[in-house]
């Protein structure tokens, strides 16, 4: 992929690829979940072709989500790893709400709210994975007791909505902050962004020559 | 939703509007298995077959007069089978004809996600139309006594309609007419809840001093009843539930997290409208790239002085 | 069944023995549950297994296979001490007071007069002692000792509650509790009614045991009562229609005999159907025999039959053997003794004992014809189907014809119930195929040997050229006139022989038997038919179920024979006085000039009361038999009889075990084992799920139970290793049985004579087609002898064998029939092998 | 005759109280109920009334087979349920009654005349005529060649003891009495019937 002159990547190819990929899933997961937790969402079973259609694919999609995610998962751990500086970036979470971001502790590649969204997810799509084969009725029905699945069904549908929450935090968080959309469409920021939001993560690439999105990044900083 | 024209229903699964009420006076029916009078013969299995055109698998004999060994999308009605011996060791063979018991307050149909999959009629009975129905398996969880069955051709869920066909037109279940030994009566639920009564005298009479009725008020009793000569303990029945109830687990799922997570959503939705006119977007300003310019010039400026 | 079907629901006690009623007769069962709650009746039940039966019932109690007659003599014993019997009743209507020969006795277990070298009795010491007038001597005081009742009583006084215990196996509480229960039906208005079935028949003492049975009904006074009697649960559609048709070896129509041999005339055999009168005053009904046997021949031969020629009488075969039973004739065909053999709607491999024996018969005969709607083992007995049916058809020479029939969805015409009720039932569907009725296929074989006959000659063709053959088709006749037949008609204007009053014009169906002339005026298939198939119409078909006072009798639903009488006997459920014994549950009554009630009365309608005649009248006495006389083989009064396959010896006569008047074929005597080698009771029966071997061919049974197995009780599982629902090889002397073995609380081993003794149970269904799994058959392993009277075979207790054993290859289970090289083709055609 | 049963019923006028299942059914008030429960699937079914095969119960059946009997039509069973006028069963079937449209139409039932010449390893479908034609041929040569028409006494037997004969438990009487007429005639005596066992 190309990139505008002296801007800075913030997301490789691969990720942009993979997160897509993950939240295709993701979204057509909430659909279909929701369709089939409240009646007033049951209409979005239209989406699917049908009830029947839209069952039968809602299992397959969270196993393209685990592996999807496992992906994500793999890139972008180590960065994702909590230090000092988020809980400093935590205290000040009222002047980041109030985009007076200026005044807030400068952070690496992520903040500690993406930080949450991350261990959120990483913690919740394995719990709705597991619980969604238990109760993933065409192969494993009679694989466990019916009281087995009905603790499943209520995690999963407690963990799907938690998930949700998490989901419309993160949306929210990349329409609200501009420029966050293009790092993920397109794969790069400007260096205000990344001066603005994650000034360390900036400065390594500074320091280090790279044109993201890591410092050890191999090609040269582009003029 | 034309189906609700018959104007019969008075609970469809996952639908919140009130179904068609004027027509309330319905007759309540109720089927009464006498399990005393019951000689296992399982002429209500075999004519449950016939009546629904189903016919199972064959299966192997697997040590039990069981057979199939189990409910299955085929098998609607199974006859259960217990040697029990009591105390003094008295040998008792304690036969139960298993099925859809068609509570008043259905589990399966308060578990169902799909409108209309699940419905209960004015006579009691609760059927699945399979029309609507999904083939999630939430019924499963939901039942309070282990009935319904998804099949594996069409992923639909099956189990005993209480022959919602001829109890239509004005008839009996086949079950119900074929019982060679009137262990299986059916009419008004009162009626049966009188002729029940009778029956219970009887057997106290002949020293089954623990003789009663089976209509677990917990699901808002059964259109299908039992007569156990042992109603203390109704689990000898082949595991008939003691005390049966729609899990609490599927009352937190199908009760309040319903409402709780739509609030949620609806809180977290809200909330970031609300932000995005209070708090408005977080943009880069031109002194952020400003800054940042002059970072990467200094940064440059050292890496050549350095090189 | 001397009572109907729903008259069960008027009996106070019910005793379910010999039978398994809820498991064989569930829609019959239902009115013993009626009667339990609608009359707050008893229960009883005593069987080797605790069956549905014993599910619901009051008092549960196990006997071992064969020792029934035990059991029952002890009841007798006990009613007699204590004196529970209905003394009125047994005075006046049966043969109690009646006084024995003196040369009548019984010792070491035989009877008096026994050949051992011919193994049977010379029976004239078993009479009565005769008065000048040829009437038997009567001591209505009891005190003779030679009466009959005080003969019996001496011969149960072994019987005490320690020895049947000894011999059954039974605990004595559980016995007693059911003496005492039955004890209390000996009062007027309480009856007690008996069902039974193959549990008591199928053994070398069958008809003994159900005589035993009925003596201790008519102590208690329960025949002909309502809610009593002696009611066999018959097994078959139409076994009682066929049985009462003289489709027997030594029968003809409506119980009359074949001529034997010895019978060389006619006047010959009619000397020994006299039936004089041994009481005063008394009917002995079979005085009519020369009119139902000459309206017989009339029916059979027509205008060829005529006084001149005695009715044709040379027409008929004579039997130069007692019978020519199924036993004999599978014993004939072994012998290669026979060429042909037709089976039609029967299956022998499955329902003969011993199947090694059956296929060997089989197997030497030229042609076997198989008429039957399903395919049977008998029609494939020469395929290979694995060690199921381990033929070689390369080595059998038999000629076989599958014939195609039609069933009962596809065809009129009447079947006779349990309770002895005609009823027409109507064609719903045609038939599948070729297939046609068996009334088009014997008309074809009957033309076509006619018009071979007729051609060419051959071996005495006369009664086959003679034969009634008047149908409108008489490639097929129509049910209706094959019905008209039966019933009869005259064949002259018949006249009152009293007072000359025209009866019957030439041509009009009869409305009665009475009606019969021996002149040959009259003619009729089957006379107790008589009345079934009137001018006013077919009476079979009446539908009006009306039942005055809900008495269980619904006299205009379809029609019983005799004369549409629905409980037999019941003269006898009123006392002498003509008043019923039960006030509340009257069947006839004397009301001062006719019997009335809600049956037709089996007497004289106008009969007085004072007249003395007695109830039975059928019987020389008028009397019904606590003494048989001469009529059982094996003595006038049962005795317990080990059967021939027992674990113990003969407790009560050491030096006669078994049935001295059983007939064993010597090949068969060398496949009889021994317990040592054969510890094990082994006794068959039916499940609820199946009819016999067909249901095997209907989906929805073989699915309730689809594969072989056999029962046997916990303790002996554990002895032997075996698993429930594991596999088992069960074995007898003459073969074995690999299946799957179901361990059950509801079979415990019984203590016989200080031994414990484990009965195993082998239900019957399963061959080698059909829909369900492939079985051997429980016959495979049942003994090849019968009981003394009726040569029933003795399936019901034998010894067997059982071992733990590991899973058949699946080549040994595969359906369907093998190749040349003993591969199913099943399995070829699926390509798995 | 009138086969279906209610017009039995009117013919001996017995004026007894009738399930009309078959009247019932469908009419206009009917139609919503179909959009959910399952049609009622005998509505215009032709009823006839018969007695079940098995046992001696004899329970009442109603057999309900497609088709009205027009002249087009080859009517095939397709349900039977208990007769509730009959006062035994009174509408009850055990699971064998229950379930007597598997025999009916069991895959087993037999629908072409098969023949296996002796030494054959396989079954041969042949004509009626062939069949009956054989049978009686063999059947003529083995009367002929092994009647006893006197005994050793000298005495007329006129017996036939090398082919006999079962008969079926379940024929009508009508079919008994024919075989019994035919087989009697032939001197048939080893024949028997069910009862025996």
């Amino acid at each position: 992929m190309s990139y505008p002159k002296g801007t800075i990547v913030r997301n490789s190819t691969l990720t942009l690829v993979n997160h897509w990929i993950t939240g295709l899933c993701f979204v057509l997961l909430t659909l279909s979940g929701l369709a089939m937790f409240h009646p007033v969402f049951f209409w979005l079973s239209n989406l699917f072709g049908s009830g029947q259609w839209m069952r039968a694919l809602h299992p397959w999609l969270g196993v393209c989500l685990i592996v999807s995610f496992l992906g994500l998962f793999i890139q972008f751990w180590r960065d994702n790893l909590w230090n000092r500086d988020d809980v400093e970036w935590a205290k000040s979470l009222d002047k980041v709400l109030d985009n007076r971001e200026e005044e807030v502790p400068p952070v690496g590649r992520f903040n500690a709210g993406q930080k949450a969204v991350f261990w959120g997810m990483a913690l919740i799509i394995p719990v709705l994975f597991v619980t969604g084969i238990l109760i993933w009725e065409v192969y494993f029905g009679d694989a466990t007791s019916i009281e087995t699945q009905r603790v499943a069904v209520l995690i999963h549908s407690m963990a799907a909505i938690g998930a949700i929450l998490i989901w419309i935090t993160h949306v929210y968080a990349a329409l609200w902050v501009k420029g966050s959309m293009r790092a993920m469409l397109h794969g790069w920021v400007t260096p205000g962004w990344a001066h603005r939001h994650h000034r360390k993560w900036f400065r390594s690439l500074v320091a280090s020559g790279s044109p993201g999105p890591t410092p050890d990044s191999t090609a040269k900083f582009r003029d | 939703m034309a189906d609700l024209q018959s104007q019969d229903y008075i609970r469809r699964s996952a639908t919140n509007l009130t179904p068609p009420s004027v027509r309330h006076h319905e007759l309540e029916v109720a089927k009464l298995i006498d399990v005393s009078r019951c000689i296992g013969c399982k002429a209500c299995q075999s004519a449950c077959m016939e009546w629904n055109n189903l016919r199972p698998e064959m299966e192997e004999f697997q040590g039990a007069y069981e057979n199939p060994h189990d409910l299955n999308p085929g098998t609607w009605t199974l006859m259960r089978f217990a040697e029990y011996e009591d105390e003094q060791g008295n040998l008792e063979w304690l036969i139960r004809k298993d099925g859809c018991m068609h509570c008043e307050d259905p589990g399966c149909l308060k578990a169902c996600p799909a409108p209309g999959a699940i419905v209960q009629y004015a006579n009691g009975i609760v059927d699945f139309i399979s029309e609507n129905c999904i083939g999630c398996g939430y019924c499963v969880k939901g039942c309070p006594f282990n009935i319904p069955r998804i099949s594996a051709q069409d992923h639909k869920s099956y189990k005993c309609t209480l022959c919602s066909d001829r109890v239509g037109v004005g008839l009996e279940p086949a079950c119900v007419k074929t019982c060679p030994t009137g262990a299986i009566m059916f009419g008004s639920k009162d009626d049966m809840k009188d002729w029940a009564g009778e029956r219970i005298a009887e057997l106290k009479e002949r020293g089954f001093q623990n003789a009663g009725l089976y209509d677990p008020p917990e699901v808002g009793g059964t259109h299908v009843m039992y007569v156990l000569h042992h109603a203390d303990k109704p689990s000898l029945y082949s595991g008939l539930p003691d005390k049966p109830h729609i899990s609490a687990l599927v009352g937190a799922w199908k009760g309040f997290l319903k409402p709780v997570a739509l609030a949620g959503l609806a809180f977290a939705a809200v909330g970031a409208f609300v932000h995005s006119i209070v708090a408005g977007p977080n943009e880069t300003t031109e002194a952020d790239e400003a800054h940042a310019r002059l970072e990467m010039e200094k940064a440059k400026r050292n890496g050549s002085a350095e090189s | 069944m001397t009572n109907t079907w729903q008259d069960i629901k008027n009996a106070n006690v019910v005793i379910v023995m010999g039978g398994n009623a809820a498991e064989a007769h569930p829609c019959g069962f239902k009115w013993v549950v009626e009667a339990k709650i609608e009359n707050k009746a008893k229960l009883i039940v005593v069987d080797p297994r605790f069956t549905r039966t014993a599910s619901v019932a009051d008092v549960y109690a196990p006997i071992r296979p064969g020792t029934d007659i035990a059991f029952l003599s002890g009841l007798m014993r006990y009613l007699l001490t204590n004196d529970a019997i209905q003394h009125e009743y047994v005075r006046a209507y049966t043969n109690a007071s009646l006084i024995v020969k003196d040369g009548f006795a019984f010792e070491d277990g035989l009877f008096s007069g026994y050949n051992e070298e011919k193994r049977s009795y010379d029976k004239s010491s078993w009479d009565y002692e005769l008065d000048e007038q040829g009437y038997a001597k009567s001591d209505d005081t009891w005190q003779n000792p030679r009466c009959v009742i005080n003969l019996l009583k001496s011969h149960v006084d072994r019987y005490t509650p320690e020895m049947v215990s000894r011999i059954c196996g039974t605990p004595q509480d559980k016995y007693l509790e059911i003496c005492k229960l039955i004890a209390t039906t000996s009062a007027p208005d309480k009856a007690l009614t008996s069902l039974f079935a193959l549990g008591w028949t199928q053994h070398s003492v069958g008809a003994q045991n159900i005589r035993t049975m009925a003596m201790v009904q008519l102590l208690l006074g329960n025949i002909g009562v309502a809610g009593g009697g002696m009611n066999a649960l018959r097994g078959h559609s139409n076994i009682q229609g066929l049985t009462d048709i003289g489709l027997l070896s030594a029968s003809l129509p409506g119980y009359m005999n074949m001529p034997k041999d010895s019978e060389v005339t006619f006047d010959k055999y009619m000397e020994t159907k006299l039936f004089k009168p041994l009481r005063p005053g008394q009917t002995s009904y079979w005085q009519n025999y020369r009119k139902f046997f000459v309206s017989f021949q009339k029916a059979m031969f027509g205008s060829a039959a005529t006084a001149e020629n005695n009715w044709a009488y040379d027409y008929l075969p004579k039997l130069d053997v007692d019978g020519y039973d199924i036993l004999r004739a599978f014993e004939m065909m072994n012998n290669k003794q026979m060429n042909g053999y037709i089976c039609q709607g029967f299956n022998p491999m499955q329902a003969f004992p011993d199947r090694g024996k059956i296929r060997r018969g089989l197997s030497n005969l030229k042609y076997l014809v198989v008429m039957d709607p399903l395919d049977t083992e008998t029609a494939n007995f020469w395929q290979d189907y694995g060690p199921q049916n381990p033929s070689k058809p390369t080595e059998i020479q038999t000629e076989v014809f599958q014939l195609p029939t039609t069933c009962f969805a596809e065809e009129n015409g009447t079947l006779v119930n349990s309770a002895r009720w005609l009823q027409w039932h109507w064609k719903a569907a045609d038939a599948p195929g070729q297939a046609k009725t068996d009334l088009w296929i014997i008309a074809g074989l009957y033309n076509r040997m006619k018009a071979m006959y007729a051609k060419d000659g051959g071996a005495f063709p006369d009664a086959l050229l003679n034969l009634t053959w008047t149908y409108a088709d008489p490639h097929e006749p129509e049910p209706e006139e094959v019905a008209k037949e039966m019933n009869g008609r005259a064949l002259a204007d018949v006249n009152d022989p009293a007072t000359g009053a025209p009866l019957l014009k030439a041509g009009q169906q009869l409305d009665a038997f009475a009606q019969l002339r021996d002149d040959g005026t009259t003619m009729s298939g089957c006379w107790i038919f008589a009345g079934s198939f009137t001018d006013k119409g077919n009476m079979t078909a009446r539908r009006d179920a009306t039942d005055p006072r809900e008495a269980g009798i619904a006299p205009n639903w379809a029609w019983a024979w005799p004369a549409n009488r629905r409980i037999l006997y019941n003269r006898a459920s009123a006392n002498p006085e003509g008043k019923a014994w039960n006030p509340a549950k009257p069947v006839i009554e004397w009301n001062g000039s006719k019997w009335v009630g809600v049956d037709v009365p089996d007497y004289g309608p106008t009969v007085k009361p004072s007249d003395s005649v007695g109830p039975f009248i059928m019987n020389q006495e008028g009397q019904a038999r606590l003494f048989a006389r001469g009529l059982m083989n094996e003595g006038p009064f049962p005795e317990h009889y080990e059967p021939f396959e027992s674990p113990s010896e003969n407790v009560l006569h050491p030096k006669v075990k078994n049935n001295p008047a059983a007939r064993l074929f010597a090949s068969d005597k060398e496949h009889m084992g021994a317990s040592a080698d054969f510890p094990y009771v082994g006794t068959t029966y039916r499940l609820t799920e199946h009819f016999h071997y067909w249901t095997k061919h209907a989906l929805i049974n073989a699915i309730l139970q689809p594969e072989e197995f056999v029962e046997i009780g916990e303790a002996l599982a554990k002895e032997k290793g075996i698993e429930q629902g594991g596999w088992v090889k069960v074995s007898s002397k003459r073969g074995q049985v690999i299946c799957k073995a179901f361990v059950t609380k509801r079979i415990k081993p019984l203590m016989v004579d200080g031994k414990p003794t484990h009965v195993i149970g082998c239900p019957i269904h399963w061959g080698f087609t059909g829909v369900a799994r492939k079985g051997y058959g429980a016959n495979t392993l049942t003994p090849f002898v019968g009981d003394a009277n009726t040569n029933t075979p003795e399936f019901k207790a034998f010894l067997l064998n059982i071992e733990k054993t590991s899973a058949p290859p699946a080549v040994d289970v595969a359906q369907g029939p093998r190749d040349a090289q003993g591969v199913p083709k099943s399995l070829t055609k699926m390509g798995s092998l | 005759m009138d086969l279906s049963r209610r017009g039995f019923i009117k013919l001996t006028g017995a004026g007894l109280a009738v399930s009309s299942m078959g009247a019932l059914g469908f009419g206009s008030a009917g139609t919503a109920l179909a959009a959910s429960v399952r049609p009622f699937k005998l509505t215009a079914a032709t009823e006839t009334r018969n007695t079940c095969t098995y046992c001696s119960v004899a329970c009442g059946i109603l057999i309900y087979s497609q088709g009205d009997r027009a002249k087009n039509v080859k009517s095939s069973v397709i349900h039977i349920e208990g007769d509730p006028d009959h006062p035994v069963n009174r509408g009850t079937l055990c699971p064998k009654g229950a379930g007597l449209l598997d025999i009916v139409r069991a895959p087993g039932r037999l629908t072409v005349p098969k023949y296996r010449a002796a030494g054959a390893t396989e079954w041969k479908e042949v004509s009626w005529d062939f069949a009956l034609d054989r049978i009686a041929t063999l059947m003529k040569q083995d009367r002929d060649a092994n009647f006893i028409a006197k005994n050793g006494a000298g005495a007329t037997v006129n017996r036939w003891n090398t082919t006999g004969m079962l008969a079926a438990s379940a024929a009508s009487n009508e079919a008994a009495y024919v075989t019994f007429k035919w087989a009697r005639a032939l001197g048939m005596v080893t024949f028997d019937n069910q009862a025996r066992v």
